[in-house]
């Protein structure tokens, strides 16, 4: 494979390291403030997108940037995986920071500064995550989102924001610094090195059991990933604004869990150790109790964030799932996963802040007719919906395709009911959502009288978008599935 | 039995000395008693140093005509510096003392304890 | 115990010779017992018999607060500085055979060598006896402060 | 004139004849005093650079005091295992000089600063010495000598509490260096020799001998004490309290670190290795002691209302993991182990020095006061925020550093249960920082902080950029690790006696 030296990767993700300071300086001039956030949004995805031929033609891209201790360095390696997940992202903070923008201004919301600063600082942490070269690179940008979204996550500075984002850093700091770490220096003891490699570097390194233990270590201490029963953090994150809810908790937080997960499993392990270690299937049952418990709870859940938090933690296990299964179609539906989800997932979200910022409605059982109002909006939350139950022609569909064709494939019939079953969940969670909106009578009295709900363009238009998105995704899924393939090549 | 009491006695010494100034910088409440405790304590270092430098039928070890047999002056020396140490460190707790008697009105440890973190009483800086 | 006409009087009378003493114990320190450690506690210790049968105001008024604490210096930076003099000349820290310079290699060099430690050792010894006696005074003015002041 | 080879002394000599000069030129204007220690402590530091940079050039320097040659005479080395730690001490005490001038006027009443400079400049020399001597008995001095200054810098506190803390430490200090004197006088009864090069040449051939062993034991109990190590603390945390800020932030920068450095040096030097970790294995002991000090200190910490004493508290910790990397004894943990009394140094020292900056300009040391701190001084609380995250050990700060290489030093000798322990006390650090770091950025002003003037909110220009500084070094340093790993890994490749 050919390997290309650049300082792409750190370009792409410096580009919002200095956006925060200009932020930063700016405070006083909230246009200016904005204009950068968006310059930066714009480049960064520039940046991204410049390396995908490269890495489409089968070469990557890699930079050293500095060695702190012989074995511990900071790297970056731009390959298929890493490409699909920061072109993901960095597209979805675009939209994102217009419609943050249009959120922060509509609500009048206090300490607006910080908010964009921490939110670029999470890109940058994020795009690192994304491209990091080894383990080390990986669990320190990890880290760093952990750190970046906790003042987003308390933005409101509330008792309640306060305790979820406490919470929040609980959970996620607790089991890195406990479980992860622990893992990353078992993986160094053993293999003597933490550099991502196709084949995996633990490979006949340890005894099985020190093996098993690892991998129990990582997918503990990966947090982030939303497996049960480290998942409470995601639900109590939701107290955060809701532009920060859907970029960070259904794309940059939750993804670069997930991600780190697949990373772990494909390049530290590699799929042969896995099969030798026979705990696949073993991890594919634990993570199939995640998505049908937690499309359980989200059944339960009135607050519509709070539906979408656990149906975020039931996707999220689709993607684990996916690599779990240990064949290359369902290899390839966790991957393409990635995207899918993150396109659906925060036009969701996107929906519901609007309807938070528009109507200031935060449950499901107010939003009787509310479509009426705005129909764009819950137009998007239909196609979002219908790409989380895997409608095609409609994102989620190709991934759900990909999945079950693995189970099949794997001979693994029990995951393939628990896909099926967690469609008909997910149509029972999001569809009397979307009736209730169209088909339902507004209630008079939900209203405040003399104030007119109506959308708000530039919050209406990135998500509308990002709906387009996946259905476009799912359309022509073959550039996401070109990348997927490379992955497991 | 009888040779290691009476030969060694004056390890003997040195380890009764040094219980003794122990056990007073440890239990005892009075400040200045520890302090005396403590002198004690390093005389006991003192005496075994200096036991330890004897000769049998050695003199001082000095510039002399009838120095042949002398004992080993470096003890000698180290204890110099020990005394020294041992005088400054009496100076500075005694100061000290002085500044809690001045500072708390005791200089018995238990009442002091009792009015510790009271911040009510006189500060150091106010009866400097 | 101002009062005591014979306190004042013996006092008055022993305080000359025994700092007399003291120069003696100092001056040889170099070759027999004493030194400036002994001496300086001599120093100190006359001084202190003075504010025992005269007072403190009195004895302040002989040995200053400023003087004390500049023999507590100056004491110290004597043995230190002929340290650094040893530097300056060629030798080690403390090395006073530096001092001999040339004199080191001529004809009378074992002579010379000698002189130039015993120079070194006496002047080591001046400072430590400074400083010591320095620091008795102190220690004792402090101590013996009234508590009013 | 002065050449290179007088190098070690003057490292001493300097900072000892400003010492004494300061209270006679703090006489003229009372800032002198705050010159001349600063100018001391910077040319003891610029001539411990001069000689790490010129041993790790061409190996050990050995100084003959008064040109007696060792044995006989007093011997100054320098390796570069004490050329880290003579760097390390002398850099941060130059810090806390800019740092202090400030924050001394407040704590200290103005007749006193000069005498307060005096102190701090022999506290100086006496940890320099303690570094650089190549003589037990020498050590034992400049033991004294800095543990004297010592006490009169605690007690020189705003509290009368302080005086306190000042008499037990000095009791305490007194039986540790009293048990130090001892175990040296047993050495020299069988060994006739005071150099600890020598000694360390003798002894293997006496290890059965019980003089020898217990030596080895009052040495282990005195410098424990010294060190505060875990059950020997009690004194650590009053004294931290309520001692000055600058003298807090100083004793828990350097003083600790030295009294570990001791340890090491008598533990790997003059005894050897295989005697701690064979013949009287004292390292098995050490590693639970560590073990309960790394756990216990964390949890301790957790219960204070005190920010300084919860501080003092995670130092109990800190010193835990020191003595864990040499204790597990590998080149790795060892690595670390020197790695930490560096990092640990820079990591608290900043810590202490924003307490300071707070105390100057708020008053508050109750954490429960801090709520709402990030909004009047975000420049200090940055550098707290920094100061945490490299106390629970985040990567990219030097907490990482010394942490990742006592966890791959405990796995590589097997002792993989030490990794659970340091990560449970990375996440009660974790807890007890974090809650602070909240309260101060989360948070309405508490009504102390409130109640105050908003005009002026940050510390004086000095105290602040130098508490700024030592925080980002912290980040500087755990990015740009090799640079001192380099010198660690050499120094433990010697204590370790290859």
């Amino acid at each position: 494979m050919e390997i290309i030296h650049s300082a792409r990767p750190l370009y792409a993700m410096a580009v919002s390291a200095v956006a925060v300071v200009l932020i930063g300086f700016s405070y006083e001039r909230p246009n200016l403030r904005e204009f950068w956030t968006i310059l930066a949004a714009v480049v960064k995805f520039a940046i991204v997108m410049s390396m995908v031929p490269a890495v489409l033609d089968g070469k990557t891209i890699e930079y050293s940037l500095v060695t702190i201790l012989p074995g511990l360095e900071i790297g970056f390696k731009v390959d298929p995986m890493g490409i699909l997940f920061a072109a993901t992202a960095s597209f979805l903070w675009i939209l994102t920071s217009f419609y943050s923008i249009g959120y922060m201004r509509t609500l009048k919301e206090h300490a607006q500064t910080r908010y964009f600063m921490c939110f670029a600082a999470t890109m940058t942490a994020t795009i690192g995550a994304a491209f990091a070269a080894n383990m080390f690179t990986l669990f320190l940008f990890y880290e760093a989102i952990t750190l970046c979204t906790f003042p987003l996550v308390g933005h409101k500075e509330t008792p309640e924001a306060r305790a979820g984002a406490r919470k929040y850093i609980v959970y996620l700091l607790g089991t890195s610094l406990a479980f992860q770490l622990f893992a990353i220096f078992l993986t160094y003891n053993a293999a003597g090195t933490l550099e991502f490699s196709s084949q995996g570097i633990l490979a006949g390194t340890a005894s099985k059991t020190m093996l098993t233990v690892i991998f129990v270590l990582f997918i503990a201490g990966i947090a982030k990933a939303g497996i049960m029963p480290f998942h409470n953090w995601l639900p109590a994150a939701m107290v955060a604004p809701t532009p920060v809810s859907a970029l960070l908790h259904a794309v940059a937080v939750v993804k670069t869990g997930v991600f780190s997960i697949l990373r772990v499993l494909f390049f530290v392990f590699g799929t042969d150790l896995l099969v030798d270690l026979d705990i696949g299937t073993a991890a594919a049952y634990f993570v199939s109790f995640t998505i049908i418990m937690a499309s359980f709870v989200a059944l339960t859940k009135d607050n519509l964030k709070a539906r979408l938090a656990y149906s975020t933690v039931s996707q999220l296990s689709y993607i684990v799932l996916g690599a779990l299964l240990l064949t290359p179609s369902s290899a390839v539906g966790g991957i393409v996963h990635i995207a899918n989800h993150a396109f659906s997932k925060i036009t969701l979200f996107f929906c519901a802040g609007h309807i938070y910022a528009a109507a200031h409605k935060t449950n499901i059982s107010q939003l009787g007719g509310i479509a009426r109002r705005m129909p764009w909006t819950m137009a998007a939350f239909f196609i979002a919906s219908l790409s989380m139950i895997g409608v095609p022609p409609v994102a989620g569909f190709v991934s759900k395709w990909y999945l079950a064709v693995g189970s099949v494939e794997a001979l693994n019939y029990p995951v393939l009911v628990v896909l099926l079953a967690s469609t008909m969940l997910n149509a029972a969670y999001f569809l009397p959502i979307t009736y209730k909106a169209f088909f339902e009578r507004e209630k008079e009295d939900e209203y405040h009288h003399g104030e007119e709900v109506r959308e708000i363009p530039i919050m209406a238009i990135p998500l509308v978008l990002t709906a387009v998105g996946s259905v476009i995704i799912g359309l022509y899924p073959d550039y996401f599935i070109a990348l997927a393939r490379e992955v497991i090549r | 039995m009888i040779e290691l009491i009476i030969g060694k006695y004056n390890y003997w010494i040195y380890i009764a000395l040094m219980m003794i100034g122990f056990y007073a910088m440890i239990a005892k409440e009075n400040l200045i008693k520890k302090i005396i405790g403590m002198n004690i304590f390093q005389t006991a270092v003192i005496l075994f140093y200096i036991s330890m430098s004897k000769v049998r039928g050695g003199t001082a070890p000095i510039e002399w005509e009838h120095a042949v047999r002398y004992e080993n002056p470096l003890p000698h020396v180290l204890m110099l510096t020990a005394i020294v140490v041992s005088v400054s460190t009496t100076a500075v707790a005694l100061a000290l003392v002085i500044r809690i008697y001045k500072a708390f009105g005791s200089i018995e440890e238990d009442k002091i304890l009792e009015m510790k973190g009271d911040r009510t009483g006189k500060t150091p800086e106010s009866v400097l | 115990m101002k009062e005591h006409i014979v306190i004042r009087t013996v006092s008055r009378l022993l305080i000359p010779f025994i700092q007399l003493f003291a120069l003696y114990v100092i001056a040889h320190g170099d070759i027999s017992p004493g030194g400036g450690f002994q001496g300086g506690v001599i120093i100190g210790a006359s001084v202190i018999l003075y504010v025992i049968s005269f007072g403190m105001e009195d004895g302040r008024r002989r040995v200053s607060e400023s003087i004390s604490d500049f023999m507590n210096s100056a004491g110290v930076f004597l043995f230190a500085g002929i340290g650094v003099l040893c530097i300056l000349a060629g030798g080690a820290y403390l090395e006073y055979t530096a001092f001999a310079g040339k004199a080191a290699h001529g004809e009378h060099a074992e002579h010379a060598l000698h002189l130039a430690s015993h120079l070194g050792i006496y002047g080591i010894e001046i400072g430590v006896g400074i400083t010591v006696a320095a620091v008795m005074m102190t220690i004792f003015f402090e101590t013996a402060r009234h508590e009013d002041d | 004139m002065i050449s290179a080879e007088n190098l070690p002394i003057l490292v001493i000599i300097i900072p000892l004849i400003s010492a004494i000069i300061t209270p006679l030129v703090g006489r003229i204007h009372r800032s002198i005093g705050w010159l001349v220690a600063l100018l001391a402590t910077s040319l003891s530091f610029a001539y411990s650079l001069a000689l790490i940079r010129s041993v790790m050039e061409n190996g050990p320097i050995s100084y003959w005091l008064g040109g007696w040659e060792p044995p006989w005479g007093i011997e100054y080395v320098v390796t570069p295992f004490n050329g880290l730690v003579l760097c390390v001490v002398s850099f941060i005490t130059i810090v806390i000089t800019l740092y202090a001038r400030k924050s001394i006027e407040q704590d200290v009443s103005e007749s006193k600063i000069p005498f307060f400079y005096s102190l701090y400049l022999l506290f100086f020399t006496g940890l320099m010495g303690i570094v650089i001597t190549g003589d037990i008995f020498n050590l034992y001095v400049f033991i004294e000598i800095s543990a004297l200054s010592g006490y009169a810098l605690v007690a020189m506190g705003r509290e009368r509490d302080a005086l306190i803390a000042s008499y037990n430490y000095l009791i305490l200090g007194t039986i540790g260096a009293s048990f130090i004197v001892l175990g040296i006088g047993y050495l020299y009864m069988v060994t006739g020799t005071l150099n600890m090069a020598d000694l360390s040449a003798r002894l293997p051939e006496l290890y059965d001998s019980t003089t020898v062993r217990s030596a080895f034991a009052f040495f282990m109990v005195g410098l424990s004490l010294k060190l505060a190590l875990f059950p020997f603390h009690i004194w650590l945390p009053n004294v931290y309290t309520h001692s000055p800020s600058t003298v807090s932030a100083l004793m828990a920068a350097t003083s600790t670190k030295v009294s570990a450095y001791v340890l090491l040096r008598l533990m790997f030097t003059v005894y050897r290795p295989e005697f701690v970790l064979t013949v009287v294995p004292v390292t098995k002991i050490l590693l639970v002691l560590a073990a309960l000090a790394i756990i216990i200190g964390s949890v301790i910490a957790l219960a204070q209302t005190n920010i300084k004493r919860m501080l003092a508290y995670s130092s109990v910790g800190q010193i835990g993991y020191i003595i864990l990397g040499a204790s597990i004894a590998n080149q790795a943990s060892m690595t670390g182990s020197l790695m930490h009394i560096f990092n640990h140094a820079l990591m608290k020292g900043s810590l202490f020095m924003v307490v300071g900056a707070m105390v100057y300009r708020t008053g508050i040391v109750n954490i429960e006061d801090m709520r709402g701190m990030g909004k009047k001084m975000p420049f200090a609380m940055a550098a707290f925020t920094i100061g945490a995250l490299s106390m629970i050990g985040f990567p990219f700060t030097v907490g990482f550093v010394s942490k990742w290489y006592l966890a791959v030093g405990a796995l590589k000798a097997d002792m993989w249960y030490f990794i659970p322990i340091i990560l449970l006390s990375s996440l009660l650090t974790a807890v007890y920082f974090w809650r602070i770091v909240e309260a101060i950025y989360f948070r309405e002003k508490s009504e102390k902080l409130a109640g105050l003037p908003s005009e002026p909110a940050e510390a004086p220009f000095g105290m602040t950029a130098t508490t700024l500084f030592l925080s980002l070094l912290c980040i500087v340093f755990g990015i740009a690790a090799f640079i001192p790993t380099k010198v660690a890994a050499a120094a433990a490749k010697l204590l370790l006696g290859g």
